[in-house]
């Protein structure tokens, strides 16, 4: 095709070029707002997100729990989890749609060694662009909500693009458009911190006290966001993490390790140079070439 | 006209073969490894063919260093116990590095610095060697967690720095004691390089039969 | 709501602002400042507006066809179904059946031939249109004239077929419903149902 | 639906109970998150299990599977007792105030009238009201006589105090009572609440009389034909609802009218039963009209054929002397009693009960007909599948044809929804390989049976030869032709009843409403509740306005609602006897002096004034709702609890009736019911959102969502048993055994039946031999072969069985 579709960056990944100043393309930032108590768990996204991006996820056995597929893998880039919570008689079924959360601040494409193999656009959203993605999985190790999955038939990285392509042209991705209940809202993200304000008070109406949105400021916030009526306790819907941040592994790893590293090889270097010009090299003498010959004549003899 | 001394034997054939072999891959583990190291030299991953070869063949090189760096260790182990004369030649490393080591004590096959080098590598080489599995994913991924990962991460790149620091050492010291690199390329040295850095060892190699 | 839609942006002219040298020498030239995302795909389709055929909300969907390109006498062929917008009901929206509804028109066990199992074989066989119909026919008017109850034991005229029965389907558009109940009912048959009862 | 799925956002509570609308009807489910989100609403969910409806509910409460009356009886006996009900609506608009017959008694689980030989009420005289020398009902306004209906519901479900409830159905006292005080708040005008059923209510012995007891519970609160209100049934297949409308149903034509019988020797007997003169004075009784529609139809089945001389073809039809149901088919089938069967998109083998008595039955036909657009079980009933279908296909000697058929996306035409609303759809694509459109199929067999009857003549040739198929290309008919002859249009001119020299609507015209349908031959018209779909301004269920003036969901120009457009039932009742809304919040019509306003069509003469006191359900002949049922239902004009055929317990109520005295039980199947004793364990079965019914393992990716068949069971069972999570289980009932996943669940907890826990397990019908998902053995295997007292549903949501740890079956994986 001649028509090549593009998003304006914000980031991308191993990139040696700064990001361009802010403004120059001060494009809305959207998000993708999950509102957890309005989800039936139908997996109404899972079965649009498969069929959107022409996945062909294996057919798998069942574990015994409605969790299917078990997990993401390179051909699911979302799956639903279903949490029993019992407290006191009273028991939750808490099922949260799990899938990349285009953190602001993304730790895969903080982590990944490939130029331009992660990219944020200006929009906010994380995507992986294939061609350049090389398969080593540091993007799985950046990643502070065990996200990317890589393929074991091209081994390369894959996870949900927040239908990139759909936003390109103004359509919202494929699982909020599917969403029988609305229960995932796309809009830009103010509009969705909005929604999501209004939601939690209807929930705090229904006896949800610590109702609130998820919107993780260790990542920098999220442009895919949760309302969940246990906001004090995230973890209680499938692990979602209580306070997720990028591993400071990883930030020492891609951080400072790498001008410290390199530096140290190249003092290395430079010690090697000025101490071969200012002492010479070490020589062995004729002296030493006598000592040497007599011993062997003395022995020999 | 002085007397020439007869080359010494250092190194047998196999020993060098089993040297370069482990060179030429700790090379291209060093530049592989640092492609994906550090954004500016991803350029680096052309030599090998690109990001997804680098990637794959950078594990199958570090198999090959640590069976390689194997034999020279089982080679070359007993050679580099720690001795009383390495703890004086250490007290005086300043007079070595101004090329004045006279008057240090006699020394066997290996100084001090060698020794250092020798036990530096191999300590490394398996900490990347263990940590490089953990990072394997195309066959590893399911054995550890995540956070496992990150720190093997962290342990590799930090293993791999020390050791290419090491290397650097080690070529620097070939390049600097001149008559050195014919040990690893003809497998002898001169009798005056061995009477003046290993002189210990040229009297038991002259010794023998 | 605003998302960016500059999806005809080229490459070269983001090329332009890209050009600093890398650390050691080697230009990495080019480094974009725009991304490729997948060209969207539905940008030649056909859009042609029905209903999902599974529950009784009836969503509205929208159907994407195309033909591909490639082949000389290529048919259009549904690549895309998603919800209709327009509709009252779904909004637009599809639960998980209706949103893989593309696998129910592409599915390895579709039928695409007139299948015969002859008594006691282990298989199907294929057969032509004429030869099924034709087979049917012959069938019914056999048991039919066999076993047709013009009267019942009380002499009442009661014009009814019951040895043969028919099953219909809940997901027939009312208009072959209709078709299905004229061809049905003129045969006297009474053990007529369909999902309803089940 | 009474009401629209646009119309649940209206309503302030919604009770899921007897279905699963989250699960089976996300879409439709959608309503009730707009009327929580938007309208303040409350949602109950009442199921054995903790289903995903329960997941988004306000209160959830558990209910032993079969017991649902119980539970409904007893929010009556709360409602009534508490002052909680409509009262002014109940006298006005139900036969609350209406006098019955003396001798109507309940005494011991059974209503007056019973023939205990026969099992059966061969007497119902007493099952009627009072009348007067007029032929009227006679009526107590002050709701004082013992006798009416009110006071004799009153006394009927006395016994079903909050503790009975618990005994039987075992929701816990507290979660009832809080239930029945949310149901009560609706019971004031400005307050309605939604009901939504499906297969959890219609699949039991029951099954008639548990949707009764919730259309009685909306009438006593005065929620029937408000916006929010209703009695709303979910519904299956996407045109199951215009399935039935047009009566692809063994009793039934076209429209909701009825074969005749046995009795009905001629037209005339056929039509004395039929007039249904008004019980009321000034009533509307609408199906007094039942001659005009019935000729219309007889005009549009046998055209020309149909004549005043020959009783409009009356003769063509057949009559039945019992029910030909599916039940009563395979029966038949089993019994040897049936040659030939045709399956046009229905799978027997797996939707039918008892898959052994099912397969029997295949295997005694002569031949079978398949028409489906995918593989079946029914299809390959006769191949073997190793442990899951283990047949010898040498011994069956059934020959079978199977016939391609297309889907929705490859032809057009218009469907029916459960909101009733026509819509139409556009063909996109050809259909693979040779596959033809049901409309192809159906025509090339009629058209050869036609020619051979023609050419050969046989038994009764003219209903055949002589049914209209004269559409333009009528082998395979134009759509938008056939809707037009459901449709009906003039087939001669039609005189203004008024002014006989006027013509109303000229020959060859389409007739732009029922009413103007003719007993006299001169209009033709398939059916006509469908009347005005296809008018002279065209086809109105290709509708596309989706505007929504009144903002009530109504939605007036999409598609198009029958009957006449109507979206609400029963609308009329949403304003009071003199016209007025009961409530300014709940206004939906009102008298504006010279005729019904609103943004609905009125269910109602549009311009009958209030003061004609013409009741609201102009259905039926009191004009009003019936609290009583008179004789219309085969087990009791009031509702009463029975235990389903697999009985867990004896009735607590009457231990010597335990289950519903007068259920149709084939003499094949007496011994196929199951006893606590050896099957200690209640099952239901039921849907799960990845998957629709039998299909959809067909389809790849909800194969990938849900791809093996799994049993659902609670924490203490599977201890008991030794069970975990994936372990492989067998179920056995009566009928059979399958083997399942275990699924080990929170969600299911043992029920306190009568002071003792019932565990309850679930098994999802879904899964069988053919498919992409893995293979399992049809859970219809377990399932017993009887159905509802009224309408023969099978039994599919309460029945007993046991479970046991068990070794995988063959070929599948031993491990996840």
């Amino acid at each position: 095709m001649s028509v090549l579709q593009a998003l304006d960056l914000r980031r991308r990944s191993a990139s040696t070029v700064p990001p361009p100043p802010a403004g120059k393309a001060a494009a809305v930032e959207v998000a993708k707002l999950i509102d957890v108590s309005k989800c039936i768990g139908c997996k109404a996204c899972q079965a649009a997100c498969l069929e959107w991006n022409d996945l062909q996820q294996p057919i798998g056995v069942t574990d015994g729990t409605y969790n299917n597929p078990t997990d993401l893998t390179p051909t699911s880039f979302t799956v639903m989890r279903f949490a029993e919570h019992e407290h006191g008689d009273e028991l939750e079924w808490l099922i949260r749609k799990d899938g990349c959360m285009h953190c602001d601040d993304p730790g895969c494409l903080k982590a990944c060694p490939a130029p331009g193999a992660i990219v944020q656009y200006t929009n906010g959203i994380v995507d992986f662009i294939s061609e350049n993605c090389i398969g080593c999985a540091y993007c799985v190790k950046g990643c502070p909500f065990n996200i990317p999955r890589i393929s074991k038939v091209d081994h390369k990285a894959y996870k949900c693009t927040l239908c990139s392509d759909r936003v390109v042209v103004g359509q919202a991705p494929a699982c909020a458009k599917a969403c029988p209940t609305q229960a995932i809202y796309f809009g830009t993200k103010a509009d969705m911190t909005a929604h999501a304000a209004k939601r939690i008070i209807d929930l705090k109406s229904r006896g949800y006290g610590n109702a609130g949105l998820y919107d993780p400021p260790g990542v920098g916030g999220t442009h895919v966001m949760y309302v969940l009526h246990h906001a004090d306790k995230p973890s209680l819907y499938s692990g979602l993490p209580d306070n997720p941040r990028i591993s400071p592994m990883v930030g020492l790893w891609k951080g400072m390790l790498k001008p410290i590293s390199l530096a140290a090889i190249a003092f290395a270097g430079v010690f090697g140079l000025l101490h071969y010009v200012a002492k010479g090299p070490n020589r062995v003498t004729e002296h030493d070439e006598e000592q040497a010959a007599e011993l062997e004549e003395r022995k020999g003899a | 006209m002085t007397v020439e001394a007869k080359p010494v034997s250092r190194y047998t054939t196999a020993a060098r073969i089993n040297h370069w072999i482990t060179a030429v891959s700790l090379i291209l583990l060093a530049l592989s490894g640092l492609a994906l190291f550090h954004p500016s030299l991803f350029f680096l991953t052309g030599l090998f063919g690109g990001g997804q070869l680098t990637r794959a063949l950078h594990p199958w090189i570090g198999v090959v260093l640590a069976v390689s760096f194997l034999g020279l260790f089982i080679r070359f182990f007993s050679l580099n116990f720690w001795k009383r004369e390495d703890t004086i030649w250490m007290k005086n490393l300043g007079k070595v590095i101004n090329n004045e080591e006279e008057g240090l004590p006699e020394l066997g096959k290996y100084n001090a610095g060698q020794k250092l080098v020798f036990w530096g590598q191999s300590i490394l080489i398996l900490l990347l060697f263990c940590s490089g599995i953990v990072l394997w994913d195309t066959y590893f991924a399911d054995i550890t967690t995540i956070d496992q990962k990150r720190l093997a991460a962290v342990a590799h790149a930090l293993c791999a720095i020390a050791a290419i620091l090491i290397w650097i050492v080690h070529v620097y010291a070939a390049i600097w004691v001149k008559g050195t690199l014919r040990a690893m390329t003809r497998g002898s040295v001169t009798g005056g390089w061995a009477w003046k850095h290993h002189r210990k060892w040229f009297r038991q190699e002259v010794g023998k039969p | 709501m605003a998302v960016t839609r500059r999806q005809f942006m080229r490459v070269s002219a983001a090329g332009i602002a890209a050009s600093t040298v890398g650390a050691l020498g080697f230009g990495d030239a080019g480094e974009a400042l725009a991304a490729g995302v997948r060209p969207f795909k539905l940008e030649r389709a056909t859009e042609t507006r029905n209903a999902c055929p599974y529950c009784a909300v009836a969503c509205g969907v929208l159907i994407y066809s195309m033909a591909d390109g490639t082949a000389k006498d290529a048919k259009p062929k549904v690549v895309h179904i998603e919800g209709d917008p327009d509709h009252p009901v779904n909004r637009g929206t599809l639960c998980s059946r209706g949103a893989a509804s593309l696998g129910y028109v592409h599915s390895a066990n579709r039928l695409k031939y007139p299948m015969h199992r002859k008594p006691g074989s282990d298989k199907f066989e294929r057969v032509t249109w004429d030869f099924a119909l034709d087979r049917i026919a012959r069938l019914m008017k056999e048991d039919r004239d066999k076993n047709f109850v013009a009267r019942n034991r009380d002499g009442v005229t009661v014009n009814r077929w019951l040895s043969t029965g028919f099953f219909g389907g809940s997901s027939l558009s009312n208009e072959a419903g209709y078709l299905t109940y004229k061809f049905v009912r003129s045969t006297g048959i009474l053990a007529f149902e369909d999902q309803a009862r089940i | 639906m009474t009401n629209s799925w646009n119309d649940i956002k209206n309503t302030d509570l919604v009770l899921i109970m007897g279905g699963n609308a989250a699960e089976a009807h996300p879409c439709g489910f959608k309503w009730v998150t707009e009327a929580k989100a938007n309208n303040g609403a409350k949602l109950i969910v009442v199921d054995p299990r903790f289903t995903r409806s329960a997941a988004v509910a306000d209160v959830y409460a558990p209910i032993r599977p079969g017991t649902d009356i119980a539970f409904l009886s007893g929010v009556m006996r709360y409602l009534l007792a508490n002052g909680k009900i409509h009262r002014e609506y109940a006298k006005a608009y139900t036969n609350a105030t209406y006098l019955v017959k003396e001798g109507f008694k309940f005494e011991d689980g059974l209503f007056a009238g019973y023939d205990e030989a026969r099992k059966n009420y061969v007497d119902r005289s007493t099952w009627e009201y009072q009348f007067d020398d007029q032929g009227m009902v006679k009526v107590d306004d002050t709701l004082q006589d013992r006798n009416c209906v009110l006071n004799l519901l009153k006394v009927h479900v006395e016994r079903y105090t909050p503790e009975m409830v618990e005994r039987i159905a075992g929701t816990p006292k507290a979660k009832f009572l809080q239930i029945c005080e949310m149901i009560a708040s609706t019971s004031t005008p400005d307050r309605t609440m939604t009901s939504m059923y499906a297969l959890g209510w219609t699949q039991h012995t029951t099954g008639a009389q548990n949707i009764r007891s919730m259309a009685m519970i909306q009438l006593l609160l005065g929620n029937m034909g408000m916006p929010g209100g209703g009695v709303n049934a979910l519904r299956g297949h996407s045109n199951v609802q215009g399935i039935t409308d047009l009566a692809l149903l063994s009793t039934s034509t076209p429209g909701y009218l009825v074969l005749p019988t046995d009795r009905e020797a001629t037209y005339d007997d056929y039509m004395k039963s039929r007039r249904f003169k008004p019980l009321r004075p000034g009533q509307t009784s609408f199906w007094q009209n039942y001659e005009k529609f019935f000729v219309s139809q007889q005009k549009s089945l046998f055209g020309k054929a149909a004549t005043k001389d020959n009783n409009w073809a009356y003769d063509y039809l057949p009559k039945f002397d019992v029910s030909y149901d599916v039940l009563k088919m395979v029966d038949m089938m089993a019994a040897g009693q049936m040659n030939g069967l045709f399956c046009q998109g229905l799978n027997i083998l797996m939707a039918s009960p008892n898959k052994a008595k099912v397969a029997t039955g295949l295997a005694k036909l002569k031949w079978m007909v398949v028409i489906d657009p995918l593989e079946t079980e029914t299809a390959r009933f006769w191949e073997n599948h190793g442990e899951y279908n283990n047949v010898d296909p040498k011994a069956i000697q059934t020959e079978v044809i199977q016939l391609p058929a297309s889907t929705y996306a490859e032809e057009e035409g218009s469907a029916t929804n459960s909101s009733r609303v026509i819509m139409w759809h556009w063909k996109a694509v050809d259909g693979p390989g040779e596959s033809k459109s049901d409309m192809e199929i159906m025509s090339a067999l009629h058209l050869r049976l036609k020619a051979l009857y023609a050419k050969d003549g046989g038994a009764f040739p003219e209903p055949i030869v002589d049914t209209a198929w004269d559409y333009k290309k009528p082998e395979n008919p134009d759509p938008a032709e056939v809707l037009k002859d459901i449709n009906g249009y003039a087939l001669e001119d039609i005189p203004d009843p008024a002014d006989p020299s006027k013509v109303l609507l000229a020959a060859g015209k389409l007739l732009p409403t029922f009413a103007m349908m003719r007993d006299d031959g001169k209009t033709s018209g398939g059916m006509w509740i469908y009347t005005g779909v296809y008018t002279e301004a065209g086809n109105m269920s290709m509708r596309r306005d989706a505007s929504d003036p009144t903002g009530l969901g109504i939605h007036p120009n999409w598609g198009f609602s029958w009957p006449a457009n109507r979206r609400v039932l029963y609308n009329r009742a949403s304003a009071d006897p003199d016209g007025k809304p009961w409530s300014q919040r709940k206004k939906y019509l009102e008298w504006n002096g010279q005729r019904w306003a609103g943004g609905d069509v009125p269910d109602y003469g549009p311009t009958i004034a209030p003061d004609k006191n013409v009741g609201p359900f102009i259905m039926n002949q009191e004009g009003t709702a019936r609290l009583f049922a008179r004789a219309a239902m085969p087990d009791g004009p009031f509702p009463e609890h029975y235990e389903p055929m697999d009985a867990y317990i004896a009735n607590p109520l009457h231990p010597k009736v335990t289950v519903n005295p007068v259920v149709r039980v084939f003499a094949a199947d007496a011994k196929s019911f199951g006893t606590p004793d050896k099957f200690p364990i209640v099952a239901t079965s039921y849907r799960l959102a990845e998957h629709f019914h039998y299909w959809t393992k067909n389809v790849h990716d909800n194969a990938v969502l849900q791809p093996e068949m799994f049993v659902e069971m609670g924490e203490r069972l599977a201890r008991a048993k030794g069970i975990k999570d994936g372990d492989w289980v067998e179920i056995s009932s009566q009928r059979g055994a399958i083997k399942a996943k275990a699924c080990v669940t929170k969600r299911i907890r043992p029920i306190m039946v009568d002071g003792s826990p019932c565990d309850v397990v679930g098994l999802p019908i879904h899964f069988g031999f053919i498919g992409l998902t893995r293979k399992s053995q049809p859970v219809n295997t377990l399932t017993p072969s009887v159905g509802d007292a009224s309408v023969n549903t099978p039994e599919y949501k309460a029945f007993l069985v046991d479970v046991k740890k068990t070794t995988p079956p063959a070929a599948q994986p031993a491990t996840v």
